[in-house]
Parts: structure tokens; sequence; C-alpha cells
């Protein structure tokens, strides 16, 4: 890896820790919380594309699990990967992933702006939600024994949330691919 | 911001090296999810309450760093009483107050410095096999403690400039200059690093 | 202009970056000079209500900064210290678009004030370039006029010849002193203020000197130890 | 030093950056100037290999700069010209041990090294402070020691008085006119060049100027037209 993807990880990461600034919504039915660092998910998988992408969040989880209060509300520590939300923040490295390799497939340079956008949008909703609920919502049923279908349901909560942010992160992905593309540079 | 959640003290759980937390961590996890048992669960929920309130933590912070994870654990219960007889909801809910307490204090007694030492360990056998350096991670490391302050400040800056152009304030139109501001300084960094010959290829 | 400081004072936290200052400035031309650190910066960024008093009262043209907010910032543009943070849309045409469209405005009439300010900055070419690749020079001058765009009738400006060469440094100053509106100069570079009609000096978050420019700048040179 | 370019070229893309150029320095002062986008920044990088010539060679002390990178590397030091990114560690002292640990130091001799620079520089009391929290002035003293504490011979400080005030500026050059290793000075403020025992100018990728320092200077200024 040369120097240049080093910091990119490392920079994103960042970008990471200062999304968990705003503070998290927790829902009364759901075990866990409505946070804009799932936002980053999106961002870092249509940004850096699929390697530095899952790079930079394997680089958050390492900030976490050492006892830095990086996650929204000034938490962090071991105790979280023990907790409900345990899933959904491994899932966050995966889910990094898929959301890169799409993007790195579907959008290229000199399609017309709203290819792009769809794009970018599709590799948010399919890596940021499908492949992330996927491993997130199996993963509280497993430990805390609540049915699937219960946790399913209540997840619906993180829906409208999570679209909004997967608009969100297609705007801004554009913006960064038009403005400094970085998405299709080999990793 | 940044500081660490680790706590100074010389407690019994400081004075042991880092592995010597990690490894009984994983392994109650392990023993709990196999055991069925409320005594067995209800025995590891005292010891690592225990140990917990041992490493010199206030009442006040110890509540304050567990209680968002515990509120939802307690949730949980709740909602599970309506599934699962109330034996199996204490089994499930004091297996996991347990191990978040068991993690909490080993965090609580581990600086950053003692949990990078056990990382370079960990990674020396990919470090062998030529996929990561340790010393990379750590650098990597270091540069998110040190950037995370110049992305508020820069967060900032953007805000006021929207301010003094009459722009509303919009997180759409703050984010998309703030990631591309933030991800070109890359260019820079990584030429200072190299100059600087921070990493040793 | 006229801007208008009464027992004006900042502090940030424990630190006072700006001691009590009553003041009133009414010619077309000021600067600004100081060493680092001494309230500059600060001083200006009061004038557009980016930083509120935090005991007194500031007015320019009659508004008051904290009362009249909004208002106050369609009179008085600002342009920053570090002007790439200014600029938030990724190609130039688009950014200086921007602020007209939030006013308001329709596509017609965005393209023509665009272009308009463009070729009144003489910098046409730079129209469809990524924001984000301009030089150091380009950046200060789009930066301008993204902000002139809007109409304000005063221009404040914070070191806008950083980093620039020679031939850039007075194509800026000579943009500077072509503007129709009323401006504010803060700089580190000496001869940009050498002919506006009143220099001010600050020095520890204080007034030092006020008057001529020749006069204010042999005080700062005092200051400075050389 | 000694630094000699032998037909050596660079291109970025389309872009030629550096026509190719043929020189030798061995002088201990050593200026540079031109206008915004002339090449100097991609000169100065060719020295210590941060870019590598598209074609010909440069060599550093007889180092070739492509295939002894990292012999080079520690032959010549870099300033950048924003330091603020340079400085890499969040505290700083662990930003001027960092790099002596990857040079396989030891604790005791990496604390007593940075103790050292940092008293030669003047700057004890910033030891623990956050890099961020380092002023224009403060950034441009750390970054400088950050790369003595190393040993290079040859130095590089591109734009070293940048944003920085009458007495900082006086600062930063004094402490550079104090420096026992060879400097070379990339710059757009003219002072800070006028004692060099040679300034390049550069225009246009080109070298357009080589010799005493008033001789370059007038020439630039009949470049910049002012
Ligand atoms: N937001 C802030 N929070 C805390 N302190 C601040 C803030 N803004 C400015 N200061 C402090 O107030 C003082 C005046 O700062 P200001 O930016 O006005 O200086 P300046 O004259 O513009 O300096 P320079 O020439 O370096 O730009 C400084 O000591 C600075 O550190
Ligand atoms: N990495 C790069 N990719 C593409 N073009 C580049 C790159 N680096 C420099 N250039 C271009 O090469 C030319 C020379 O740039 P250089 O940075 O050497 O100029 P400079 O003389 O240092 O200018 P300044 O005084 O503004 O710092 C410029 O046109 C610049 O846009
Ligand atoms: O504990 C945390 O801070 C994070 C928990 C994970 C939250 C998940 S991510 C997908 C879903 N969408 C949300 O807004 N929250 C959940
Ligand atoms: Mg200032
Ligand atoms: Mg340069």
């Amino acid at each position: 890896m040369n120097t240049r993807d080093l910091v990119l990880i490392a920079l994103f990461a960042a970008i990471v820790v200062a999304l968990g600034l705003i503070p998290p919504i927790t829902l009364g039915f759901i075990p866990v919380p409505i946070t804009a660092q799932s936002m980053g998910v999106m961002l870092a998988g249509c940004i850096l594309g699929a390697k530095r992408g899952a790079l930079a969040f394997l680089l958050f989880l390492l900030l976490v699990a050492i006892g830095l209060p990086v996650l929204s509300g000034g938490r962090g520590g071991l105790a979280v990967f023990a907790g409900p939300s345990g899933g959904f923040i491994l899932g966050w490295v995966v889910a990094t992933f898929v959301t890169g390799l799409i993007a790195q497939r579907f959008v290229r340079e000199g399609q017309p702006e709203l290819r792009q956008f769809i794009g970018f949008f599709l590799a948010s909703i399919i890596g940021g939600i499908v492949v992330l609920y996927a491993i997130g919502m199996p993963w509280v049923s497993a430990i805390t024994g609540t049915p699937l279908l219960a946790v399913a349901t209540g997840s619906l909560a993180f829906l409208p949330g999570d679209l909004l942010k997967a608009a969100i992160a297609t705007l801004a992905a554009r913006a960064v691919f038009a403005g400094y593309p970085l998405l299709h540079v080999r990793a | 911001m940044l500081t660490s959640l680790h706590i100074e003290g010389d407690s019994w759980l400081h004075r042991l090296p880092v592995r010597a937390k990690l490894l009984p961590l994983v392994a109650l996890s392990i023993l709990l999810f196999l055991s069925g048992s409320l005594p067995v669960q209800l025995t590891a929920f005292v010891i690592s309450g225990g140990l917990y309130l041992s490493v010199g933590i206030s009442w006040r912070e110890a509540l304050k760093r567990v209680g968002f994870v515990f509120f939802t654990i307690f949730f949980l219960a709740a909602v599970n009483l309506f599934f699962l007889p109330l034996s199996e909801v204490g089994v499930l809910t004091l297996r996991l107050l347990a191990l978040v307490l068991f993690a909490a204090a080993v965090t609580a007694t581990t600086t950053i410095s003692a949990f990078m030492d056990e990382i370079t360990v960990l990674l020396s056998p990919f470090e062998r096999l030529g996929w990561v350096l340790a010393a990379d991670v750590s650098l990597a490391l270091g540069l998110v403690l040190r950037f995370v302050p110049d992305i508020f400040a820069r967060y900032q800056a953007i805000r006021e400039a929207h301010r003094a152009r009459g722009l509303p304030v919009r997180p759409l139109t703050i984010i998309g200059p703030l990631i591309i501001l933030t991800l070109k300084d890359a260019d820079t960094i990584a030429a200072a690093i190299d100059a600087r010959g921070f990493r040793r290829q | 202009m006229d801007i208008r400081f009464t027992d004006c004072s900042v502090r940030f936290g424990e630190r006072v970056a700006l001691q009590p200052l009553t003041l009133e400035i009414t010619e077309r031309r000021v600067g600004i000079i100081g060493l680092n650190g001494s309230g500059k910066t600060t001083f200006a960024r009061l004038i557009n209500g980016l930083v509120k008093p935090s005991a007194g009262q500031v007015t320019v043209n009659g508004l008051d900064t904290v009362k009249d907010e909004r208002a106050v910032l369609s009179e008085a543009g600002f342009i920053f210290q570090n002007p790439q943070h200014q600029l938030i849309m990724p190609v130039v045409a688009d950014d200086i678009g921007f602020g007209l469209k939030n006013r308001g405005l329709k596509g017609d009439e965005i393209d023509r004030r665009t272009q308009a300010v463009l070729s009144r900055f003489g910098v046409e070419h730079l129209a469809r370039r990524r924001v984000h690749e301009l030089s150091g020079g380009e950046t200060q001058l789009i930066a301008m006029a993204s902000v002139v765009v809007t109409d304000p009738k005063i221009l404040i400006l914070d070191e806008p010849t950083n980093q620039l060469d020679l031939r850039n440094r007075r194509r800026v100053a000579d943009t500077i002193a072509a503007l129709d509106e009323d401006t504010l100069v803060i700089t580190h570079d000496l001869p940009l203020v050498e002919n506006v009609e009143r220099l001010l000096l600050f020095h520890e978050g204080r007034l030092a000197a006020d008057g001529a420019p020749h006069e204010t700048i042999r005080r700062y040179h005092e200051i400075a130890g050389c």
C-alpha cells in the first residue's frame, strides 16, 4: 500500500469520528441507536472504493476497541462489541466493502450525471442498508434471544433515516467524484 | 475530546498484562454463550461487576460509561418477556451485562500504547506474510488523532463561509467540500511522511 | 461605509481577543495591519457578524450586527484568510451561481450575472474549471467574484495576497483598487495598504495606531522591533 | 551541497512542469523565486525525490534520487509550503520523536535529541503542545525542528514566511540564516533571499535567470511586469 492510500484511509476514519459528533437518537423500541456514522459506510464505499473504504472502517473499529470514545455520544471500548449494536458495528466493514464494489463497478467518469447518481444510490442502498441489516439484525437476535422477526420489525424504524443518509451520501459522493475523483485510482 | 477511556490507577487489573485480560475476556464470552445456567451467569455478572468497580472508577463515571448499553439491554429484556420464559430472559440479560462489565473493566485499565503493543504482536504473522506493517497501523492511528481537530476546524470554517455568503447552512453543501478539502490534504501529508522517512519500506 | 464600534469587546473563554473599543469608520478604503494574533481577523469578523461582541455594539450602515444579523450579511461581504474554504460547489461557475440561486434568481439571470462577474475579474476562462484545481491566485480571484456577485456594499478582505507571486499580487491589488465597493483590507503585505485613506494597527487586542498609512506603518515597525 | 540536474524534465500528464534542465549547485545558501506555477516547488521536490524526473537524472551529494531513493531522503530535508500538514503526530515532542524512532533510535536517545533540537530553535516550552494549536510562526519553527533533528545535510524550505507578521518573519529568517546546514529557500518574500550566494529564477518551467540576487530580482520584476 502506498503512503497516500494509508493517509486517505486515516483521514476517512477521522471523518467518521467527526460524524460521531452528531448525537445519536435512541428509539424506544429497538436497542440500537440511529447514528450519522452509518452514513460513513456509504460515503467511504462510494468515495474511496471497496478496499480503502473497508480499511478505513477497520481502522475506526480499532479506535473503538482500544478505548477511544469515537462512537456517537462519546461511547467506545470493548464493551460496545458485547452489546446489541456489535453486529452492526462489525458489519460496517463488510457493508463498506460491498458499497465500494458496486460503486466502482457502476460509476464511471464521463457518464451522464444521472447515471452516476443512480450508481451511487444503488451502491449505498445495497451495501449500506441490505448487507448491513443482514449482518446486524441476526446478531441482535442471536445474542439477545429476541426472535429475528421482532428485531426485523423494529429495525424498520431505521429505514427512513437510512434512505435519507443514502440520498445525502449519493449527492456528496457525486460532488467529490466531480471535484476530486478517487474511486477508481488504484489502491 | 479524544481522550482515551483508560483510567489512571494501580489496581490489580491495571498491573496485569493486556493479554492476561483479553484472553479471559474471549474465554468468558465463549463460556457464557455455551452455558444456559442462571447461577453461572449470575456468578459471572457479580465477578465482572466487582472487577469493574475495583479499578478505581467513580460510581458516576462507571454508570455513565455502561449506562447506554445497559439501557438497551434492559429494554430488550422487557421485550423478551413477551416471547420467552422469565428464567431464560434472566440468563440472556445477565450474560450480556457480565460481558459488558468485564469488557469495560479491560478498557478502563489498559492504555492505548499497551493495546498498540499487543496489536503489534497480533499483526506479526501478517507482517511476515507481507500483508500489513504494524508500524503502518500505529502511524494511521496517530494520523486520525492528529487530524480530527483539523476536520472540526475546517467544518467550522466552511459553516462560517456559508454564513458570510448568506447561504443557508445545510449538511449537503457542507459535507461535499469538507470531504474534498480533507482528502486533498492526503497528497501533502503523504509527501511529508515520505520526506521525513516515517515509513521503513 | 459607515461602521461604528461602541465599547465593543470580544473574549474567547478566558482569552480577551479584543479590548473595549469605540471607533467609527466612514472612509472608502481602509487597511488593517498588526502582528500575528493581534486581533485583526476578530475585528473584521465583528463587522459582518461572524463574531458577536461579548459586550458593546457594532453597527454597519446603521444595522446592528446582532439584531439585524441577516441584513448585515448582505451589506458586508467577506473574503476569508483561507479562501479555499469559501468555494462550495465543485465547479467555478456553479459555485458563483449557487449564491444567486439561493437569493431566488432564475437560470438566465444567474448565467448572465455569473458571466458578467467573471469577465469583470478577467477570469472567464476559468468558468468550467474544478474549484480544487485552481492555483492560489486563481482561488483568491474566484472567491472575490463569488462574493462580489451578490452585490455587497462593503468588501472585507483578509490577507488577499497570501502565497501570491508579484504579478498575481499586483493583479489582486489592482482588482481591489478598482472595486466600486468600499473595501477593508487586512494584510501583512504592507505595499498593499500603502495608499489606503486610513490604516489601523492592532496590537494585543487594542487599536495601537490609526491614521495615515506611513505613520501607522512606522509605528508597526517600532512594535515589531524591526 | 552538491546537486546535479542532467537533462532533467517533469511532466504531469499532458502538462510540462519542468523543461529539460542541466544545472549544478554547490553553494551553501541558495534561493529560488518565480511566478505562481512556474515550477519552483516541482524543482525542489525533485531534489529529495518526492517528484521523479520524467526524463534525465538528479543526483544529490552523488546519490541518484531514483536509484538511491531512501538514502537521498536522509541527505535532503524538506519543509513544505503548508507546514501544518507536515506535523503528523498529535503532540509536538511525539512528532519530532517519531522520525527518530523510525530510524531505529532508542527511547533515551530520542528524548535527548528532541530536547536538544527544541532548545536549539528556542521553543522548549512547546514540547507538550498539541500540534493543531500552534500559531503560524510556531508551526513553521517546529516543522523546521522536526526535519533538522534527523540531521539532513541540506535543508529545502518552501515559502517559510507565509502568513507571518514582520516579527515572526524576522525570527524565521534569522533562524534560517543561523543554520549550519546548507539551505535552499523558495519564496515570494524577496527580502528573504536578498543575501543568498546564488538566486535562481524559474519561469514557465524553465530557468530564466541564475546568479547574484540583485540581478535575478531585477529580471523577475521584468517578467512579472512590475
Ligand atoms: N475561535 C477562537 N477561539 C479561541 N481563540 C481565538 C479564536 N479566534 C481567535 N482567537 C484568538 O484571539 C486572538 C486574536 O486572533 P485573530 O485571529 O484576530 O488574530 P490576527 O490578528 O488575525 O492574526 P493573524 O495575523 O495570525 O491572522 C489570538 O490570540 C487567537 O488565538
Ligand atoms: N501533482 C501535480 N499534478 C498535476 N499538475 C501539477 C502537480 N504539481 C504541480 N503541477 C503543475 O505544475 C506546475 C508547476 O507547479 P509548482 O507547484 O512547481 O509551481 P510553483 O512555482 O511552486 O508555484 P507557487 O508559487 O504557486 O507555489 C503548475 O502548473 C502546477 O499546476
Ligand atoms: O452503537 C452505535 O453507535 C452504532 C450502532 C449501529 C447503528 C445501526 S447502523 C444501521 C442502522 N441505521 C442506524 O441509523 N442505526 C443502525
Ligand atoms: Mg488573521
Ligand atoms: Mg510552490
